[in-house]
């Protein structure tokens, strides 16, 4: 396959050098079959090395290489530059603060993501002895979607909410803890009830289903955040009706 | 006050979600014949003679259709420009201006009730 | 590059040395490209406050009496009014065909016992029912029924 | 500035291995911190990529006997029989609490735990959860953790030196790759868990950060690295990037077939008899690599392949059991393997060899332990069965972590000004690689001929002469490193800087596989030898360890742990 020419214009930033991001331009031969982390990959062996960028499986599967191509949130791994025109733009991940050329800040997003107990709770912990729970096809079908993601945050940076309010837990996260509230094993909805209404509510959400669109995981995050809506509902509606004892 | 809205907000995104659900679904007919087919003398105006008008709207069914085709959409309407006034930059004084649209919102229901009260 | 995005969008609770670039929102947004639905559908809803402040002015003059009633109907014939609420037409039918859309996916999988039907079959109820009410109130409205 | 913190023990590594020993550590000690440090966010760690499964006994016709033999029959007889007893038996426990912790195993209908047919394993005993076992495994064990206070996580720093002083290993020192600055990590026990160094090879399944680099951590501290020589190539790899393509499919029934269309395994003599595609990997990679060979391949647009036929296994099967499979065949070869065959070829894919440990994951420097891929506990020996090392990384990483806090609670802390020396002398060097101007040699270039050199020595096949070539080869190259031209001076997120990093350790790395392999006269699993190819128990049954010794490699050998099961024929 032959060979044709591309340019790539990269945001680039050092917080020791620059005020304010910068973009540059780079000119290079591609191979068709590439992705676009081919060619930033091409970009720093051979031309210039200081590009940094986030990157490791390139099977779209870690969930590191989330960049702006063409002002589309996008999983670089994934994206073909086939799909791209003669310029192609990449730009580090809108809505997330930068640290230095592609690289963003991921450290807010561990803090919602911790915010929504991601893990099992349970009135009482299972022993190994009593051996695996059983959770039907079914039942596991339930909430298979929401785990599916990778933490890419595309979602993130493609939302308008997260654009505007900082306390939001944002559409990755709200999914991973609605995750554990579908899930039979769990038995912790209500403690992550409080998570979902409060500060960082799931009813700030405007579902501009952009998180969705953008996803490559297909998790389709738009959707566990408004069931989160629905549930909310139903638990404020249902907490009139049956007074909770302890955790109020 | 923003505590405030946080604790009302399942409610009001109760609200707000059947003013786009019921709101679109009994809107579309309502403006079809009232806003647009009527005035323009496509139907003839008798179709909506007060007596007819009077006879529909007064019913119980009636007044809960009204009620509910004027007063869910002001949520739809508070809350999508409450999300648009954040869009455009509003999200400081979001606390604010949801609360002057949640008022529009409010009376409005009331005057809605009322309205369909003294039927 | 878009306009920046609230300075704290994604901040971490830990603070850190090195000083970062601010967070930048997507650049289409939000007017352009991708959001201008989205954004379009906020918009309606100065035209769903307006229907609906309409709508109490409406039951009002009703309750008001016949002269009342017979004067709004004249009101209404108003171009301004017309004009109005053919964009209220195209905002309620835009509205439906986008909200329904989202709408099945917003089903919980199950609420206690209750499983919802199929997405499809939601979809296919909610435009059928969008239908019929439509035809049953315009119907009743200019007195082909009841 | 140098910046100091200490915890009890400090791990390093996020990934399946790291995550469970840090688990491991605080329930065994509540009130133990631990450090966990990390060159990317755990959830990026390789563990994410993994598809096939974990394996357990879990099925009614099932026992330990059966997967301990399996194993020591896989690992043509390198496996140490003590280790894998422990490991069989501990297998299902481990898989069942990263259950309890909210894995999503794949169900059966009665919603018990499914499992699928694996290469080397004589019934189903692989758990999964479709084709993304490890994506499922990592996120369910990062998620959990996160609910312990007590370990406290250092992302994307990467760790370049162990603080060894008084003849014990007293903490590490990292590269805040974020901030640039260096940090001490003081602890009374290191648990390296950095997982493995296929990125040694230039076609491979591991991910850009599989750099061997706790491996090296090891080595140059004097620790020694084991059986090195046995490289893992793995089946079926895609064409041009090397992405796996999971033995589960096999498991799920796909054939293997060569340019004729013919299922090779079956209609040719390659030694997996009946098994056919579901014998062990290294057989089965040997076979194509002869199918090839005899003209039997076929011409594909990334050169010669044999194709992985999946179509008779039906559009819903493949979706609810190997979605992910179609969904890679889609984006990186443009194939859908609902209707076409796949095209692959053999692919680098673990180290069965790493850093020496013992049963409980002791190296032989006081106080630092190992588990996962970087380490070698011989449980695979010559040839890892497939599933088997998602289960090792539970399994050996939370004995790891046990040991590892009772090792700390039993030892004094350090003489914290030598490590303060130490560490100071650390960051001084990275500083100065840094800042260094000058340099004739490019990182890319570097690497490329490493790369070029291990595939031509090391390869699926291997012969005396190219792999004295590449012995030379990776020495040479090792010693060019010192005259390494980096362009990047920053002192934010230099990734530059950490490629050079990784790079040293690599060349470290193969030089240690190259030299082990050259060693060893006689084929055996993973090692195969055109110019030796039968086994020699009577000269080779031995584990080769591979010291750093006054400034290049020494080879020595250990003994293998038999017991139950006495070295015989591998056929099957
Ligand atoms: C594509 C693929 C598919 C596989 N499929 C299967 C399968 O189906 N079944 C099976 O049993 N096995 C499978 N394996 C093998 C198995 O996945 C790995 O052996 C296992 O995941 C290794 O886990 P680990 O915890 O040892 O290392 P990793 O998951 O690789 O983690 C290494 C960690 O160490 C950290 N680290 C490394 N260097 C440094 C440093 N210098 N400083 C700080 N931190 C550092 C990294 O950040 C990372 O967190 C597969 C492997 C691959 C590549
Ligand atoms: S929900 Fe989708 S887009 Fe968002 S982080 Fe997860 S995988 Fe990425
Ligand atoms: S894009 Fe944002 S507004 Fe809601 S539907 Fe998705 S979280
Ligand atoms: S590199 Fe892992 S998701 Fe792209």
């Amino acid at each position: 396959m032959s060979g044709s020419k591309k340019t790539f214009v990269i945001t680039r930033f050092d917080p020791d050098r620059d005020e304010a991001p910068r973009q540059q331009s780079y000119e290079i031969e591609v191979d068709p079959r590439w992705k676009v982390l081919d060619a930033l990959n091409h970009i720093k062996d051979e031309v210039d090395p200081s590009l940094s960028h986030r990157w490791s499986c390139r099977m779209a599967v870690c969930g590191s290489c989330g960049m702006m191509v063409d002002g589309k949130p996008s999983l670089t791994c994934k994206d073909s530059l086939a799909d791209h025109g003669d310029t192609v733009e990449v730009a580090p991940l809108a809505n997330f603060p930068v640290v230095r050329d592609l690289v963003v800040e991921l450290e807010g997003f561990l803090d919602k993501l911790k915010q929504v107990k991601p893990w099992i709770i349970r009135a009482k912990e299972r022993a190994v002895e009593e051996g695996t729970h059983r959770q039907s096809p079914a039942e596991h079908q339930e909430f298979k979607q929401f785990s599916m993601c990778i933490n890419c945050m595309l979602c993130y940076s493609a939302c308008p909410v997260v654009a505007n309010e900082p306390d939001f837990l944002g559409p990755a996260a709200i999914a991973l803890g609605h995750r554990y509230n579908l899930d039979s094993r769990d038995e912790g909805d209500h403690e992550r009830q409080e998570v979902f209404r409060g500060e960082g509510s799931v009813f700030s959400c405007s579902y501009a289903n952009e998180c969705s669109e953008v996803c490559p995981k297909n998790v389709d995050p738009a959707a566990a955040v408004n069931q989160a809506k629905f549930r909310a509902v139903i638990d404020w509606a249902t907490s009139f009706v049956v007074p909770r004892g302890g955790e109020g | 006050m923003k505590q405030w809205l946080l604790r009302l907000e399942p409610i009001i995104w109760l609200l707000f979600g059947q003013g786009i659900l019921l709101g679109t679904l009994l809107l579309t007919g309502w403006i079809l014949v009232v806003g647009l087919a009527i005035p323009l003398g496509l139907v003839p105006a008798e179709a909506l003679s007060y007596e007819r008008a009077h006879a529909l709207a007064s019913s119980l069914v009636g007044k809960l259709v009204l009620l509910a085709l004027c007063a869910l959409p002001l949520w739809k309407g508070a809350h999508h420009i409450r999300s648009l006034a954040i869009d455009f930059g509003g999200a400081e004084r979001d606390t604010a201006v949801a609360g002057c649209l949640y008022l529009i919102a409010i009376v409005g229901s009331l005057l809605a009730i009322a309205a369909v009260v003294r039927l | 590059m878009g306009r920046p995005a609230h300075p704290d969008a994604m901040k971490s609770s830990r603070p850190s040395p090195t000083r970062m670039a601010p967070p930048q929102m997507p650049s289409e947004y939000p007017m352009g490209g991708r959001y201008r639905a989205y954004t379009l559908f906020d918009a309606t809803g100065f035209v769903y406050l307006l229907v609906g402040l309409l709508g109490v002015r409406v039951v009002w003059a009703l309750g008001d009496g016949p002269v009342a009633w017979a004067q709004l109907q004249s009101e209404l014939q108003n171009p301004l009014y017309v004009g109005f609420h053919l964009l209220a037409l195209l905002s309620v039918l835009f509205v439906g065909v986008r909200f329904f859309r989202l709408f099945p996916k917003a089903q919980p999988p199950r609420i206690g016992p209750a499983k919802p039907p199929p997405q499809p079959v939601i979809l296919g109820g909610l435009y059928a029912a969008w239908l019929g009410v439509t035809l049953l109130m315009a119907a009743i409205l200019s007195g082909g029924l009841l | 500035m140098l910046e100091i913190v200490e915890h009890d023990i400090v791990i390093v590594g996020g990934g399946g291995a790291g995550l469970r020993a840090a688990i491991a550590a605080v329930e065994a000690d509540p009130a133990a911190s631990v450090a966990m440090i990390s060159k990317v966010y755990p959830m990026r760690s390789h563990t994410v990529s993994a598809e096939g499964g974990a394996a357990a006994v879990a099925r009614e016709d099932d026992n330990f006997e059966m997967h301990g033999y399996d194993t020591v029959k896989g690992s043509d007889f390198l496996g140490d029989q003590d280790v894998i007893q422990y490991f069989v038996e501990q297998a299902p426990r481990e898989l069942t609490r990263l259950e309890h912790w909210g894995c999503p195993w794949s169900r059966n209908e009665d919603g018990s735990v499914a499992t699928r047919a694996f290469g080397g394993m004589s019934t189903k005993r692989t758990w999964y959860a479709a084709d993304k076992v490890g994506f499922h495994m990592l996120h369910a064990l990062f998620q959990h953790s996160l609910r312990f206070d007590r370990i406290v996580r250092y992302d994307e720093q990467f760790v370049t030196k162990l603080v060894v002083v008084d003849g014990a290993v007293r903490g590490v020192v990292a590269l805040d790759v974020r901030e640039g600055n260096m940090r001490l990590f003081l602890g009374r026990a290191v648990i390296l868990t950095t997982g493995g160094a296929g990125k040694i090879f230039p076609f491979t399944t591991n991910g850009n950060i599989k750099t061997g680099d706790g491996m090296a951590l090891a080595y140059r501290e004097g620790v020694a690295l084991k059986d090195m020589e046995f490289v893992q190539y793995h089946p079926t790899g895609l064409p041009g990037t090397g992405i796996l393509i999971t033995e589960g499919t096999r498991g799920e029934g796909a054939y293997l077939k060569n340019g004729r269309g013919e299922r090779f395994l079956i209609e040719y003599d390659h030694g997996v008899g009946h098994k056919a595609e579901l014998g062990p990997r290294d057989m089965i990679s040997r076979a194509i690599i002869r199918e090839m060979e005899a003209g039997r391949g076929v011409e594909s647009e990334w050169g010669l392949v044999v194709h992985l036929d999946l179509t008779h296994i039906g559009e819903e099967r493949i979706m609810s059991k190997l979605p992910m499979v179609r969904e890679l065949c889609q984006i990186y070869v443009h194939v859908d393997p609902v209707h076409e065959p796949i095209p692959v070829r053999p692919v680098v894919h673990y180290m069965m060899g790493g850093v020496d440990v013992d049963i409980d994951g002791a190296t032989s420097l006081p106080g630092l332990y190992a588990a996962g891929e970087t380490a070698c506990a011989s449980l695979n020996g010559a040839n890892r069965l497939g599933s088997n090392s998602l289960t090792e990384c539970l399994v050996f990483g939370a004995r790891a972590g046990q040991h590892a806090i009772a090792f700390a609670k039993g030892s004094s802390g350090a003489n914290q000004s030598a490590c303060q020396d130490i560490a100071e002398q650390e960051s001084a060097r990275i500083e100065s690689l840094r800042a260094r101007k000058g340099g004739s040699e490019r990182i890319a270039g570097l690497r490329a001929e490493m790369h070029h050199s291990m595939e031509t020595g090391c390869g699926v096949y291997r012969e005396q002469d190219s792999m004295d070539d590449t012995v030379r080869k990776t020495t040479e190259l090792r010693e060019r490193y010192a005259a390494l031209k980096l362009e990047d001076d920053s002192r934010v997120f230099n990734t530059e800087l950490i490629a050079a990093l990784e790079l040293g350790n690599m060349l470290l790395v193969a030089e240690a596989v190259a030299v082990s392999a050259s060693h060893r006269h006689e084929s055996r699993g993973a090692h195969a030898r055109r110019d030796q190819p039968t086994r020699d128990d009577q000269n080779f049954l031995y584990h080769t360890l591979c010291h750093w010794d006054s400034g290049g490699p020494r080879l020595d050998r250990k003994d293998v742990t038999l017991g139950k099961w006495e070295p015989e024929e591998r056929k099957y």
